[in-house]
């Protein structure tokens, strides 16, 4: 049943590679010996179930939880992130699920947070408000429709525009790897389109992004690799140009074996 | 010897402070809110004044630990037209401020109960008219020679104190110490935060620790009280001795009970009224003597009666030499 | 361009802000003090001479210090229970080396040593044993009025030095030094909250904790760096409460704590976390000083004045309804 | 079927919590206590005798009782900070009522009715006012150990009655009657929070205020409610403490503040709501109480009782840590 | 440009009438004279950009918010609720946007909020624990793939999860009128067809629903009648027989008239 990368899928290109990953809560096994490439330069999605592991496993990569046991190898580096600074400072940035926001903070504070423009004045760094101000205006703009007053709190926002802001901070700043969990979920039909095509300028500019997603049309379109997640196991990768809708919700469902 | 006032001079302030036909306003700042011994010393100032036809305020701190807030309450009044102010301090030094702002302005300062730090009265040119009071060290002393007299085999004994820390609190334990004979031995100090309740617990488990315990010396009669309490709870009433300071009505009608075996009573009352007749005489123009010593009395159960028949005035005689001036 | 649109969003967003009852519920601890300023001149034409002002002022400047202190720990949702007896411990290790002779500016910096120190030992024991903030500065308010008794022995220490009279009794004007240090405290606080890194993780870590460190921000550190600017300026208090009463005393200064906290909750910030601003409690400690002060004025009874006292913090606080 | 699955489930359930070092942590309180009991046992033997059991029991009594309804309060997000002064406030009540001839009976009504007042009052301002909880019983604090000295004249009133001295030195065997009370407290609050729709509401409130408002719980009520039963258990613990002084004094009884929070914490209650326990609370109380008693026994001096104090509630809370 | 009933719809089958509501927050007019009608025993679907008002509306109706002018119509009584306490005793559920679930409650906890099963005692109403917990795992098991313990705390739930509780309390307590605001965002396919099984299932069982939702695809195979939210403004409303998903994001985009 465990997984094991795709004979197809070379490791050389490879940016992320999972080997063995598991983690359990209590006696809840939220990732059994997760196993999966992610190449450079490529859109990969992973899709499976509600409750599979995957924002569990995306939680791993990004330094929010720590794996029981198995290994993770980011850009040739064997990783072992202590917090999700390390993550950042490596060159993952990531959407959350539950989007991370401090409903507190502005909109321009949100986007700019722990990447705060400042200026030096002597021995002290002021933030200078008003150029990230002006930039936040440019980024959320890009992405929303009904565009939310950067200076207005999160806690105002529309569940869509809090998602514009969420993926907003994760593109804004340049990493080698974005990720993203189920970023249009809660977008409208524009909007959902903006993302898209913004995944799809971070692809052309050269980063890798790993895309979680329930909507296989959405993941068929994107996506260059898809990995299958299924209780806590990853059940199989597919190229996307070699399989099809059918073929995933099979994987998925646990209706087709490897 | 403690509170020696810094300064004569009264009869220039008083002078100064332009008060009509010698009547003075005055302000008072005790120490506590909550306490039986400050309200009888309030009282005393009210029922003096009333006599007296002179108006007065008194202004309390907040705790018996609140130093910066008393302070705060005599800069209030300090701006204010009064001529004559009677200050009970906190600590030596708290009040220290405002004095000297008063000092400035010449009006008359009367200390009563708790010394001000003659030291920083000094550096601070603050001049006190007159000093009416009793030593709370010496308060102790007299419950120590008590103790000595109603246990002269002597034993163990221990102490229960204020909050730690508090200036009042060490005073009288301080003098108790030194009060009791030598064949005594306290075994253990503890603080109740001058709390009935937490006096009683703790005199339960001191009693527990030290079973061959004789006696309590206890900082005030609030807690003393809640310690007599404890005694009799463990049934050890008449075996183990407490003596407490203050002298409050609840305390002597449990001296004469039997159930408290003595409280040395400072008179508050006496203080108050005498601070006030001080302000009537500085106001009068006369010259009031440095060092006033107000009534101490040790009560137990033979004086009870008669002290509970005059309370909260003392019973005995007493020496106010303001009486003279202000008649 | 962008700039223009920016200044045109900042007019509007003033003039709507204006009509807004939130915003003036932001305000409600200035709207109190005036209140209880125009209640109390009414009443009696002394309480704004220049004088009562003057003993206001100073009176309030400890309590804005400790309370500019408290923002911070509140604004990460936190409380420091410790900051009164800090100030006694800085108080006490102050007067001990005052009087073994280590000089005044040697002991001034002992004595804000020493409080920084519990707020080190507060920040890192909230940070790295994960505890709540309640309980542990609930125990180093015990532990720190126990040292402050041991070092002391008990007994309080007077003390006289021309430089501190000076510090509590001279001043600029009506501005007596202390209220002025308390000022330049409250200036510096506030740019380290809104114009600085700093405050932004500072507040994110309040805010919303998991979000704040999923973006990297260490909110141990910054845990720790709040309880160590409250330790600090408990010990600067420290300072200013010796120069005030003359002397370094052992007994706990218990109204600190509880006023520290109603200045910042009346100053509109709230106790769970994620804003704040010093401003507000900077007006909640003016207005619980000028509260008392206008009571004695008035020559309230000091059995009416704790219920007084209640029932003005009650109605001043009913000013923040609109607010959130 | 369902009800086989369910039992397994039981089962299995059990055997993973005594390996989680999350079960551990939320029996942290009764950790400390046992752990505390073997010191003190062993450094003093009295520590365990019967005699002294008994009068820890009857010390910890009136802590018990105030901490539940603390507990109620904390659940809902909220803190009670005029419990103490309530208490004070009831215990006056019940002394005027009683020195003026109205029996014990009614006095004892008058006096709980009178604590209740103030929860309603506190509940009604914070819930229709929608005003911060700190700040509404930071305020009915003062006001209510203003109206106790009003009331009292400031002066305590000696009451002596068989009944009461029955009630605050019998019991059945070890266990004094104000033990036995407090133990049916805690236990109707036990079935309250956790048997009825009443303590479901009541986490749901504290947990997600904005989502129980959701679902139509009124949140409003829910908060009368806490602070009407914290008062009246305060009411409680006035007669309790009249019965063991022998007299009703308006001294304020600050020190039930913090040990009413601090039992609460250490119980491992979180100060921000929607989860709690009673047992915990209870054995916070005995803890505190325990540590006194233990520190007096062992003649540990007034200056380092603080110390010791603030170190081993620092150490109890350490536990906790793995708690969440 | 202001939108009023379609023609086609005669008010007699409505079972909710909006007619003329708004709400603004502060300068942001997240309501602006908004008329729209649901018909009784129907699926009516609510469709919108991000921002566009959608939950506003939906908080109106449920009792959150009061709109400031207007008047809805629930059931042929004009309604003026207090709180959500009122529109749920006139028989209205929701399913949230943010969920509106206890964290820190168990599943059972969350099911049975305020509708909790009790055994009288005598004077006291116990909690029927055990009665609760039965019931409530048959309901988390017809729509969860990967069923969460009905005893583990909310908190610990993964998205998806969670959203399926959220719908089971909704659709479990017998209701007039079920409003589902983005009911399927974070699901799973299998997920999702149980939840859209589910809500025919409703309609077959004579309540109305209400939903709201980005995917177009599930709008016109679900709903009966769909209105068109843009800007605060409802501008247009149709039988879904009578039109196509192009005229629909034409309206949501604003590139047709009404
Ligand atoms: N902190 C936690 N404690 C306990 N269990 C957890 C925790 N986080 C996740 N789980 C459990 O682990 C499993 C996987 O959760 P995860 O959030 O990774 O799922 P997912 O694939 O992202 O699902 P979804 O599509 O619904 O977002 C679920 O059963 C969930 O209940
Ligand atoms: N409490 C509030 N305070 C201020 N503005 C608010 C508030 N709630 C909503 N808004 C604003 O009102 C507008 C409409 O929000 P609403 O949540 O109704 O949008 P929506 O149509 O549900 O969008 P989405 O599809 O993203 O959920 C948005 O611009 C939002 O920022
Ligand atoms: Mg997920
Ligand atoms: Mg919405």
């Amino acid at each position: 049943m465990t997984a094991r990368p795709e004979p197809g899928t070379s490791t050389d290109g490879a940016l992320l590679r999972c080997e063995n990953v598991s983690l359990s809560f209590g006696n809840v096994r939220a990732l059994v010996e997760v196993s999966l490439t992610l190449r450079r330069g490529e859109i990969t999605a992973l899709v499976g179930d509600n409750g599979a592991g995957k924002s569990t496993l995306v939680r791993c990569v990004s330094g929010i939880h720590r794996p029981q046991s198995g290994r993770i190898v980011f850009d040739g580096d064997e990783i072992d992130f202590h917090s999700p600074e390390d993550a950042r400072e490596a060159g993952i940035e990531t959407v959350h699920q539950t989007l991370a926001l401090v409903e507190d903070l502005t909109v321009w504070q949100n986007l700019f947070l722990n990447r705060e423009i400042v200026r030096r004045l002597g021995p002290v760094a002021l933030l200078d408000r008003r150029a990230m101000q002006a930039r936040s205006k440019e980024m959320v703009s890009t992405l929303a429709v009904n565009v939310p007053a950067v200076r207005s709190r999160v806690r105002r926002l529309s569940g869509g525009q809090r998602q514009a802001v969420a993926i907003c901070r994760a593109a804004g700043f340049s990493s080698k790897l974005v990720i993203m969990d189920e970023p249009t979920a809660a977008l409208g039909v524009q909007e959902t389109a903006r993302v898209e095509e913004l995944i799809f300028r971070m692809r052309e500019e050269g980063h890798s992004v790993l895309l979680i997603s329930h909507n296989f049309v959405q993941v068929m379109r994107l996506s260059d690799q898809v990995w299958v997640m299924r209780a806590g196991r990853c059940v199989g990768g597919r190229r996307t140009a070699e399989t099809s809708g059918e073929e995933i919700v099979a994987l998925v469902t646990g209706a087709a074996g490897q | 010897a403690s509170g020696e006032p810094a300064g004569p001079g009264a009869r220039v302030e008083a002078a100064a402070a332009g008060s009509p036909a010698g009547q003075p306003r005055i302000a008072a700042v005790i120490k506590g809110l909550d306490n039986p011994f400050f309200q009888a010393m309030k009282q005393g100032i009210d029922d003096q004044a009333r006599a007296g036809g002179v108006t007065v305020t008194v202004q309390a701190a907040n705790s018996i630990t609140d130093t910066t807030g008393q302070a705060d309450k005599l800069n209030g009044l300090a701006g204010q037209d009064f001529s004559c102010y009677v200050v009970n301090p906190i600590s030596g030094t708290n009040l220290i401020q405002g004095l000297a702002r008063l000092s400035m302005l010449n009006k008359t300062v009367v200390n009563i109960d708790s010394p001000v730090d003659p030291a920083a009265a000094k550096s601070a040119n603050v001049k006190l008219a007159t000093y009416i009071g009793t030593d709370n060290v010496e308060a102790g002393k007299m419950a120590g020679r008590r103790m000595t007299e109603l246990l002269p085999s002597g034993g163990e004994v221990a102490v229960i104190g204020g909050i730690a820390g508090d200036v009042t609190s060490g005073a009288r334990v301080q003098g108790f110490q030194q009060g009791i004979g030598p064949n005594f031995k306290v075994v253990q100090t503890v603080a109740a935060n001058w709390e009935r309740q937490m006096a009683l617990t703790a005199a339960t488990d001191v009693m527990r620790a030290n079973p061959n315990l004789v006696g309590f010396f206890v900082a005030n009669d609030d807690m003393g009280l809640g310690v007599a309490r404890a005694i009799a709870n463990s049934g050890k009433t008449g075996k183990v001795k407490v003596i407490s300071v203050d002298g409050n009505k609840d305390a002597l009608e449990a001296v004469k009970a039997g159930t408290l075996d003595g409280t040395v009573s400072q008179y508050p009352y006496a203080i108050g009224h005498m601070g006030v007749e001080a302000c009537q005489a500085a106001a009068a123009g006369k010259t009031l003597p440095p060092n006033v010593k107000a009534p101490v009395e040790m009560i137990t159960k033979d004086n009870a009666d008669q002290a509970l028949a005059s309370t909260p005035k003392p019973f005995g005689a007493y020496d106010d030499p303001f009486k003279a001036l202000i008649q | 361009m962008a700039n223009a649109t920016l200044a045109a969003g900042d007019r509007e967003a003033w003039s709507a802000r204006l009509k807004d009852l939130g915003f003036w519920a932001e305000w409600a601890a200035l709207v109190g003090l005036v209140v209880l300023v125009i209640v109390f001149q009414a009443l009696n034409p002394t309480f704004l001479s220049a004088g009562n002002i003057a003993s206001m002022l100073v009176a309030a400047a400890i309590l804005i210090i400790l309370a500019v202190g408290q923002t911070f720990v509140i604004a990460t949702a936190g409380i420091d229970l410790s900051i009164a007896s800090t100030m006694t411990l800085g108080a006490v290790a102050f007067g001990q080396a005052y009087a073994a002779g280590w000089g005044l500016a040697l002991s001034c910096l002992l004595g804000i040593v020493a409080s920084a120190l519990v707020g080190v030992a507060n920040g890192v024991i909230i940070a790295r044993g994960k505890i709540t903030d309640f309980i542990v500065t609930l125990g180093t308010l015990s532990a720190a009025s126990g040292l402050a008794l041991i070092l002391a022995d008990g007994k309080p220490v007077t003390i006289i030095d021309p430089v501190l009279l000076s510090l509590s009794t001279g001043g600029l004007g009506i501005f007596g030094w202390s209220f002025v240090i308390a000022v330049v405290v409250a200036l510096v606080a506030h740019v380290m909250l809104f114009h600085t890194r700093f405050g932004t993780h500072l507040l994110a870590t309040g805010g919303a904790p998991e979000s704040a460190t999923a973006m990297g921000i260490s909110t141990e550190r910054i845990k720790i760096a709040v309880y160590t600017i409250s330790g600090t300026l408990a010990g600067l208090g420290a300072i200013l409460l010796v120069a005030r009463i003359g002397a370094a005393e052992p007994a706990a200064n218990t109204s600190f704590l509880l006023n520290s906290v109603a200045a910042v909750v009346l100053g509109g910030v709230s106790l769970f976390g994620g804003r704040g601003t010093i401003i507000g409690p900077f007006i909640g400690a003016m207005l619980l000083v000028a509260l008392v002060n206008g009571l004695t004025l008035l020559g309230v009874s000091q059995f009416y004045q704790p219920l007084a006292v209640g029932i003005v913090v009650v109605l001043a606080a009913l000013l923040t309804r609109f607010q959130r």
